[in-house]
């Protein structure tokens, strides 16, 4: 599959299912370090979503399109930090994917904008135990994939490599930002709830483009 | 303006929300107060909607009849991600309303009673920030 | 002692005090907390029954069977008048629970996040108290 | 009257009596620099202090008993600030006056208890907007007044006068401590309703003495 807008319906309707699936893993995980409600939270928003790719009238003329579907929807319906900080990135992606396909470079802008978008909401940095923590690697991965002249398929695979290698290295981090933060040095051996979920989302960008 | 102050508080939980909102009424009567607080069923959480639709009441943007000017809003947040979700809620906020809004950084209930008093007493949207970002619990 | 230090959460709000409990529940579900919320008539205020009767639960004591000590408590105040409400209880503390018994002086909705947060890792009443006095908002 | 066990009954009901027919009046002045309750929390209290002195079975041996009981009902009845303030002032002042009845030493003891009680409690000094700026100089004029051999009439008299004209000065103060500081400056202009209530009960103790 080209990365074009079906596509992006694809990918949206896989993140939807692998979270429905995945759902109490996350919940587990938020629970060891949070409020245990990250896999209901994200689980309610990706329903909320495609049910409303599912009322559709038109099929979406753009990516972007589709992707600030999402964005609003999720920010409705989350109700947690990760409803804005998703919600956020997925409006930033919007904008910049305003086309009818991806190629290498306009997937890495997707990621970078998604990055962009959480950095700004949730003023967290490298290395704080947030979902940034995936995001920035992904980011960076999908920007040399994309200068090496790779195309959309592999951008998505390198940054959904690195998204996961990034989550798996949060285990080791002190949390300062986020609720986890109040656990403060008994956050560290616990792997970030957002950081694995944003590792879900570029895996299945990556799965669903192959 | 001449209008006071209204604030808006935004909790994870209703409860909590219209608690701090009857603790400051008694020592600000007057002053608008909107409470956005939990989710739609009643769970434990922040709603985009209920938070815009909050601060549109608070600045008595509802009920609105064309020429009146919005008020100024001040809100308080109980936890970090009600502040991330207001956030996005001002990047969506209607045309009039833009400059209204105002966020405090403030320890929620003392913040939340600072500010209502400070509000009641006609005091600026500066001012009224101010008091709930210098809020601390008084013995 | 093994036990984990419970909280008891002193308001004039019985919704405030329910609310915060609600929150610091999600993230410390097996902290023992208790509220005295309010008056009796559910009216706004501190009632000094109520609060003698969640200090007492919340050691253990209500359905203590002799031999078991009591549990340490840390107690969480929304204003002034709670704090002063709450050493007059103190005063007419039953002996057995004498020393088990700390305030914590900190903004309410943090501090009993805080606190509840500390106490569900198993940590001691001090570190449970200055948990609760440290806290400031967390974005 | 001398000022027996006899005496303090007609004191505490006669303070009750006129809180709640000046109850609107407190909290008058507690809607300006407070939550509008001072009145109401008062004449709850004292209510419940007089039910509770109907249904005495024996007549108390002491004064200190009556102050007892007061004590600890307005400490589970007010339900605002002044109930532990009031509450601990009566306790201490009980312990001051565990006698059948009070010679001028005796009554200048008792105030000076029951300030030492507001202030242990509420932590306040002189000059913060106060129910102390009333105890305290009462306290500085009953010991006066007994210092020059005065009996408990007059030296509840002067304790009265000066509680008065403490409550009157508040007016120009900032409040520091309490409800009222949340005002910072604009609490000035206004009087205490503490105080005020403070020279109420003291005046009905000079009164009912005569
Ligand atoms: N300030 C922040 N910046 C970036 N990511 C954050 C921030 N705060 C929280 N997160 C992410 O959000 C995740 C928690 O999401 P979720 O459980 O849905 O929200 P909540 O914490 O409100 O319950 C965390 O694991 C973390 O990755
Ligand atoms: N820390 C304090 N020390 C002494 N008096 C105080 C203190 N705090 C409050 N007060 C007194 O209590 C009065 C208010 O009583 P009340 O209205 O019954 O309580 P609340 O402020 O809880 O509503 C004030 O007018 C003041 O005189
Ligand atoms: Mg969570
Ligand atoms: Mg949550
Ligand atoms: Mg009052
Ligand atoms: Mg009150």
């Amino acid at each position: 599959m080209t990365a074009d807008v079906q596509w992006s319906l694809s990918w949206i309707r896989d993140v939807a299912a692998r979270v429905s699936e995945r759902k109490s893993e996350f919940t587990t995980l938020d629970r060891e370090i949070g409020d245990a409600d990250h896999g209901e939270n994200l689980n309610r928003g990706f329903t909320a979503v495609v049910e409303r790719i599912d009322g559709l009238e038109q099929p979406p003329g753009t990516i972007g399109d589709v992707l600030k579907l999402v964005a609003t929807t999720l920010m409705s319906t989350v109700g947690g930090a990760s409803g804005p900080l998703y919600g956020t990135a997925f409006l930033r992606a919007s904008k910049a994917a305003a086309v009818p396909e991806l190629d290498g470079q306009a997937a890495s802008a997707l990621i970078s904008a998604a990055l962009e978008g959480v950095s700004t909401r949730g003023k967290a940095v490298v290395g704080e135990k947030t979902m940034i923590d995936a995001w920035a690697p992904a980011a960076a991965a999908a920007a040399q994939s994309a200068e090496n002249g790779e195309d959309a398929a592999q951008v998505f695979a390198a940054a959904a490599q690195a998204a996961a290698q990034g989550a798996e290295e949060t285990i080791e981090l002190k949390a300062t930002k986020g609720r986890a933060s109040y656990l403060g040095e008994r956050s560290v051996g616990h792997k970030d709830p957002g950081a694995t979920t944003t590792a879900l989302i570029l895996e299945s960008a990556a799965r669903t483009v192959q | 303006m001449g209008t006071k102050v209204s604030l808006v508080l935004v909790s994870h939980s209703e409860k909590l929300a219209e608690g701090a909102r009857d603790l400051a009424r008694q020592m600000a009567s007057e002053v608008v107060i909107e409470v956005a607080g939990g989710l739609e069923d009643g769970s434990i959480g922040t709603s985009f909607d209920r938070i815009s639709a909050a601060i549109e009441e608070a600045a008595g943007f509802a009920e609105s009849d064309e020429e009146q000017e919005a008020h100024d809003v001040v809100v308080i947040c109980d936890l970090g991600s009600a502040i991330l979700s207001t956030e996005s809620v001002l990047e969506f906020l209607p045309e009039e309303l833009v400059g209204h809004v105002y966020m405090a950084d403030a320890p929620f209930v003392e913040g939340v009673i600072a500010a209502a008093v400070e509000a009641e007493s006609g005091a600026g949207v500066e001012a009224v920030r101010t008091a709930a970002e210098e809020a601390r619990a008084f013995h």
